[in-house]
């Protein structure tokens, strides 16, 4: 059983990276320092997060209980098992994608940067903030923050073409994130709070079938959006026209989970096991999930521009977290949220090596890419690595996730779960190991003085792929992700709901 | 704006008329406050006696009797006659308007007599001023051809 | 100091009245001094509201009698909770914008004659409206209520060659408002006999079956309806905003339609009940759902502008829909929402009014298709809080703006009026396509020149209201609970539920 | 027993309240004006109208059979105040008036305004030249 203790620390997690904002601003004249603040807060950030650890691995849970944000609705933060894990993964990978934030902009001599560093301050506050949320309007609020904070990320090139990516994100986002503003007042206004629990807390209370059935679809559609579930990932392939660090960080780990991460809480801190089972709310997610890792799979086959077949193969990895969620099993759920993080590993690595290939050589499409291996070998080496272990083959950490998710179906006895991870397994490896087989076994016309990427660019896709085989491997490794998972997964299963 | 086809009986009507109509509205402003009448009333009759003349003798030749550049600041400071009854029985400790607190010898009800008095003449010459103003200042605006 | 405290219902109106009318003649001898005097009596009033706002949330209630007159006989002030918070709001607004003024007045009012009448106006306008708010007798407040309006058709005016055109439409269609209420009066005051508040509240349940009540009730919310341009009766709105200078539009925009808004509050839940006016006679139905097609419309024909000024005028359509909406919904949550809303959308509009005015002042223009990314590079701060206003607008948290449409979701949700909630999350996202139109091209339009603009941010006296009013809204937002609980909270249990 | 035409219910109420008829023919011949009349003068005489009828309609709730005007009498004394008309309705109307003239002021001076600049009063010939107007400032 868990307890709480007042503590500060998650206040200054979340808040740390937007005091750096004002910094980022005043120093816009001067990139050196621009950056070194952003380093710092993200250094800042991962050792607070980090601080948290030892504490809820012991079950206790640090607690920042503010002002109140509306009359019995306090801004609450708790670092409970599963905030930490989301916020190890987003807190850490900033740290990485800050380094390679660096090399990409100043490689290709991008304009605004400022603008660009600050709103990726803001993003990651408001990702710690979602995923130390304590209650749902706390959630709501970080989880808009977050919308507006990427807006400018997504339209960074301010042309026609991004311009039109952003429209379309914010068409999705914000409906989004109306239907979750009504899904949360909804819930106040007849369950009475709002506070998450493990294992759900509509249970105890007297509502409806039809009432909860409707919040149900109301909660799903409104995280299913970052979520990218289909009928709802449209705006994420658009998105890609970002920069690649963003699409690498924020529409790999931080924006996307918070989306996943939503489902979490709501199927297991909000609804519950017993509850979803009870009125058929499982199948409803598991068959959207399933669906969508089937079409994302098949779909990201047609895309030839390699940041496009990397989102759909993003929207088809997020629904086996949703999956995870929705077998209800403790096996099924800690795969998921150990997916969380293992997906982002390998999704972030891959982003990397695209956005090296942009950088060093400017190409965007697979089908130019012949031979890029042969220049570009450590880049291409973590990209074979981010490929195998999204196809879920051992020893990386994608199969770790994967045999979790396996073993929950099977503990929730729906094997065609099983079946679907396997299928999704085949054509993981199907979209990208042609691309590895054309950059190192095909010659390509490539410039002569063509060479690998700045160190810049490639030690942080080193340093993932590096994490990706070695949480393979270990995946207790460093942070105790494994235990993390497990113990966000028996809160859940162990808590009033079931 | 002088016309040749001015009418001399008009003219001297209106003159005539004007300062007994002035006089009425003297009165009526005067006994305003335990007859009927008071302010509006006697303000409107003086406004009517000065726009009389204004109608009948032109606009430029009644100058002579009421500058055009008088009508607002009368009726400022009319409305400021209004308010300083009621500030300065505020003042002295009543509430606004409350004329018994105004600082003059007698008994109460005496007050109270004296007060509404300075305010039917605050209100009868802001009555007037923006009367005449109003009328002075639409005859400007129009265009002249 | 004890003399400031006794009468400090009342020194708010006797302060502004003169000083309305001593401003031409201070001018007389230093014409700068019109602008100082009505900057040191709005500061005072805002001082006294502070005062009065405190006193009623301590000692309840405060009646003034003017002249020493008990009512009913005499004409009483009452400040409530609920007018002291609105009296609040209005002068607080109301100072921050004159600050605003002077850069605007010098550039959009051409003639400088007409400089310090618009001083002596707009005090003259604070005035009307502190007497509306502050007074406890009906007949008081319709005199108040056209000195108000009078002021404004004036303030409107003053602007472009086209506004008087706007005024006198606005001033034929606010005179048929006032006769309604007028009117509407005269059937209770028959039925009645007194015209105090407190009085006719008294005395309404007895005679409130009568027709003549149901009529007089009728043709005031008709009446109010018109002044706070309640959807259809707001013909007269988008024009007056657009033409008249921006200093007028934003005294007018954030403070002109809540005033009407709070006599409907003060009208429907305070004189004659919730259960009167929901129940007995479905008043508030017809007003709900009157509110949700103004929300609709207004954000829809606010898509179609081009010209800012516009746009925002067509926005405040919608938003005066909310306070319409949380009228509708006749329950604490919605009268919340609805209170709330005043005040958050009167600093909203405010902050947007006024970055309009600097983008006309320093750009010469606020065509939203002019605007580029030259312009955020050129008055940085400026662009700043407008955006912060934009996005309150739009709802996002922790913005006041979201709050607002928090509670009025929770009280259709309690009231389980469905369409409403759909209509309050679907007009945020027509606020967000809208707004983001503009975001967009400020922020991330390439300049037509490439050459660097320099960075010309209008002056201080427009730049501070403004980044005032922006950092208002995130506070606003924020401890927006302490509001509700501390204050709203006070204005709900003394309405009649 | 006959009962005259005067007893007949319709006829009764409509006989009863014949001030309230006669102000609302008023009423509706000012509103008439304001909303269908073309011409802005003839539209702010409609407006005067229907704030006149208003006054009537105050006015004529002052009234009671065989009372006199509210002045102390001595012949009637103070006791029964049901001789007296109530004041109340004709000072408040006082101040309406007061109000219908400022209103009047106004628009007339805006009127005046508006014919300088666009040189109609009417309100279709407005809206065009209006549009004509480049002048946006």
């Amino acid at each position: 059983m868990e307890t709480t203790f007042p503590s500060l620390i998650p206040l200054l997690a979340v808040s740390v990276s937007l005091a750096a904002v004002p910094l980022i601003l005043l120093s816009s004249s001067r990139p050196n320092l621009r950056e070194f603040w952003t380093l710092a807060a993200a250094l800042a950030k991962f050792g607070l997060v980090l601080a948290l650890l030892p504490q809820v691995l012991t079950g206790r849970v640090a607690e920042a209980r503010l002002f109140e944000l509306a009359p019995g609705i306090r801004l609450a933060l708790k670092a409970d098992p599963a905030g930490v894990f989301f916020a190890l993964v987003a807190s850490g990978l900033w740290i990485l994608t800050s380094v390679y934030n660096i090399g990409y902009m100043r490689g290709l001599g991008e304009r605004r940067q400022t603008r660009y560093y600050a709103a990726f301050a803001v993003c990651l506050s408001a990702t710690i903030g979602v995923a130390f949320a304590a209650n749902l309007l706390t959630f709501v609020l970080f989880y808009e923050i977050l919308t507006v904070a990427t807006y400018p990320l997504v339209i960074h090139k301010e042309t026609d073409e991004a311009v039109r990516a952003g429209r379309k994100y914010l068409v999705y986002t914000l409906t989004a994130g109306v239907l979750l503003i009504a899904a949360t007042a909804l819930t106040w206004q007849t369950a009475g709070r709002l506070e998450f629990v493990p294992g759900g807390f509509l249970a105890a209370t007297t509502l409806s079938a039809r009432t909860v059935k409707a919040l149900f679809i109301l909660f799903l559609a409104g995280v299913g959006v970052k979520a990218s579930i289909m009928p709802l990932h449209g705006w994420l392939p658009t998105a890609m026209v970002a920069p690649t660090p963003v699409s690498a960080l924020l529409h790999a780990v931080a924006v996307v989970k918070s989306g996943v991460f939503g489902i979490i809480r709501v199927t297991g801190f909000v609804f519950g096991p017993r509850l979803m089972a009870e009125l058929g709310l499982n199948a409803v997610l598991a068959g959207f999930a399933a669906a969508t890792i089937l079409l994302a799979s098949l779909l990201a086959f047609r895309e030839d521009n390699l940041k496009r077949r990397l989102a759909y193969s993003t929207v088809g990895h997020l629904s086996y977290i949703a999956l995870g969620a929705a077998l209800l099993a403790p096996a099924a759920l800690a795969g998921g949220i150990l997916h969380l993080a293992f997906h982002a590993t390998l999704k972030i690595t891959l982003f990397f090596c695209a956005g090296a290939i942009y950088v060093n050589l400017h190409k965007e499409k697979i089908s130019e890419m012949d031979g890029i291996g042969k220049v570009m070998p450590w880049t291409m080496g973590a990209f074979t690595v981010g490929a195998i272990g999204l196809a879920g083959i051992p020893p990386l950490n994608g199969f770790v996730s994967k045999w979790y998710l396996g073993l929950g179906s099977l503990q929730a006895g729906r094997a065609f779960a099983l079946v679907l991870l396997v299928l999704s397994g085949l054509l993981n490896a199907g979209y990208f190991f042609p691309i590895v087989r054309r950059a190192f076994f095909r010659n390509g016309s490539l410039p002569a003085h063509a060479k690998e990427a700045s160190p810049a660019l490639v030690i942080p896709l080193l340093v993932t792929a590096g994490l990706s085989l070695g949480l393979g491997l270990y995946p207790d490794l460093f942070f105790r992700f494994f235990r993390l998972a497990s113990a966000a997964a028996a809160s859940v299963f162990g808590g009033p709901g079931s | 704006m002088m016309r040749r086809d001015d009418d001399a009986i008009i003219s001297l009507v209106s003159r005539t008329v004007s300062p007994f109509i002035m006089i009425f509205a003297l009165y009526v402003i005067f006994h305003g406050h335990y007859s009927p009448g008071g302010g509006f009333q006697g303000g409107t009759m003086l406004a009517a006696a000065l726009i009389l003349v204004r109608l009948a003798a032109g606009s430029d030749l009644s100058q002579l009797q009421f500058p055009r550049s008088w009508a607002t600041p009368l009726g400022s400071a009319g409305v400021l006659i209004y308010w300083g009854t009621g500030f300065v029985s505020m003042l002295c400790g009543g509430n606004f308007l409350n004329y018994a607190f105004l600082p003059v010898s007698g008994p109460p009800p005496h007050h109270r007599n004296l007060g509404i008095l300075f305010i039917e003449v605050g209100v009868g010459l802001a009555v007037m001023g923006i009367l005449t103003a109003i009328y002075d200042d639409l005859l400007e605006g129009h265009p002249r051809d | 100091m004890t003399w400031i405290w006794n009468n400090s219902p009342a020194l708010p109106v006797v302060l502004l009245l003169p000083t309305a009318i001593a401003i031409p003649l201070f001018a007389l001898i230093e014409r700068r001094l019109a602008r100082w005097l009505a900057l040191a009596v709005s500061l005072t009033t805002v001082g006294l509201s502070i005062l009065n706002l405190v006193k009623a949330l301590s000692l309840g209630p405060i009646h003034y009698h003017m002249g020493g007159w008990p009512p009913p006989i005499g004409i009483e002030y009452v400040l409530d909770p609920l007018s002291a918070f609105v009296l609040l709001v209005i002068n607080t607004i109301g100072f921050l914008v004159l600050v605003h003024a002077k850069k605007v007045v010098d550039r959009e009012i051409p003639e400088s004659g007409k400089h310090v009448p618009y001083y002596a106006v707009a005090v003259l306008m604070l005035c009307g409206f502190n007497g509306i708010v502050a007074t406890g007798d009906f007949f008081n407040l319709y005199v108040w209520l056209e000195i108000a309006s009078l002021s404004l058709y004036g303030l409107i005016a003053i602007g472009s060659r086209k506004a008087p055109v706007a005024a006198i439409r606005y001033l034929i269609l606010g005179t048929i408002g006032a006769c309604f209420y007028l009117l509407g009066l005269g059937f209770l005051f028959t039925m009645t006999g007194t015209l105090n508040m407190a009085d006719l509240k008294a005395i309404l349940p007895a005679v409130g079956h009568e027709p003549a009540v149901v009529i007089g009730l009728g043709l005031i919310v008709v009446g109010m309806g018109l002044k706070m341009a309640l959807f259809p009766l707001h013909g007269w709105l988008p024009d007056s905003y657009t033409y008249a200078p921006s200093t007028s539009s934003a005294l007018i925009a954030p403070i002109g339609t809540k005033v009407g808004a709070y006599v409907l509050i003060r009208v429907l839940f305070f004189i004659f009940g919730a259960a009167y006016v929901s129940r007995t006679i479905p008043v508030t139905t017809v007003i709900g759902w009157l509110a949700a097609a103004g929300i609709l419309y207004g954000s829809i024909m606010a898509m179609a502008q081009t010209e800012l000024k516009r746009m925002l005028a067509y926005s405040s359509i919608a938003q005066v829909g909310y306070i319409g909406l949380g009228i509708g919904l006749a329950n604490p949550l919605g009268l919340i929402g609805a209170v709330l809303h005043v005040m958050n959308h009167a600093a909203m509009k405010a902050l947007l009014f006024l970055a309009a005015g600097n983008f006309r002042a320093v750009l010469g223009h606020s065509d939203i298709s002019r605007l580029d990314g030259s312009t955020r590079r050129r008055m940085p701060w400026t662009t700043a809080a407008f955006a912060v206003g934009a996005l309150s607008m739009i709802g996002i948290p922790p913005l006041a703006g979201f709050f607002s449409k928090w509670y009025l979701a929770l009280g259709a949700v309690a009231k389980k009026q469905w369409v409403f909630l759909a209509v309050i999350l679907l007009s945020s996202l027509l606020n967000a396509v809208y707004f983001f139109r503009v975001i967009e091209r400020i922020y991330f339009a390439r300049a037509e020149s490439t050459a660097a603009a320099p960075r010309t941010e209008a002056s201080a006296s427009m730049l501070v209201p403004v980044l005032v009013l922006a950092a208002a809204l995130i506070g606003l937002g924020v401890l927006n609970a302490f509001i509700v609980k501390g204050v709203i909270g006070k204005i709900v249990t003394s309405a009649m539920f | 027993m006959t009962t005259s035409w005067k007893d007949i219910p319709v006829t009764k109420f409509l006989l009863g309240h014949y001030g309230y008829w006669f102000v609302f023919i008023l009423m509706t011949l000012g509103f008439y004006g304001m909303v269908v009349k073309k011409n802005l003068v003839k539209k702010l005489i409609g407006m005067n109208i229907f704030q006149v009828a208003i006054i009537m309609f105050y006015l004529s709730s002052a009234g009671k059979w065989k009372a006199t005007i509210p002045i102390v009498d001595p012949a009637i004394g103070t006791a029964d105040t049901a001789r007296y008309i109530d004041p109340l309705q004709h000072c408040l109307m006082l101040t309406a008036i007061v109000v219908g003239v400022a209103t009047s002021g106004v628009a007339y001076a805006l009127l005046i305004t508006i014919y300088k600049r666009f040189g109609t009063l009417h309100e279709d010939e407005l809206i065009e030249r209006m549009k004509n107007d480049l002048d946006m400032e």
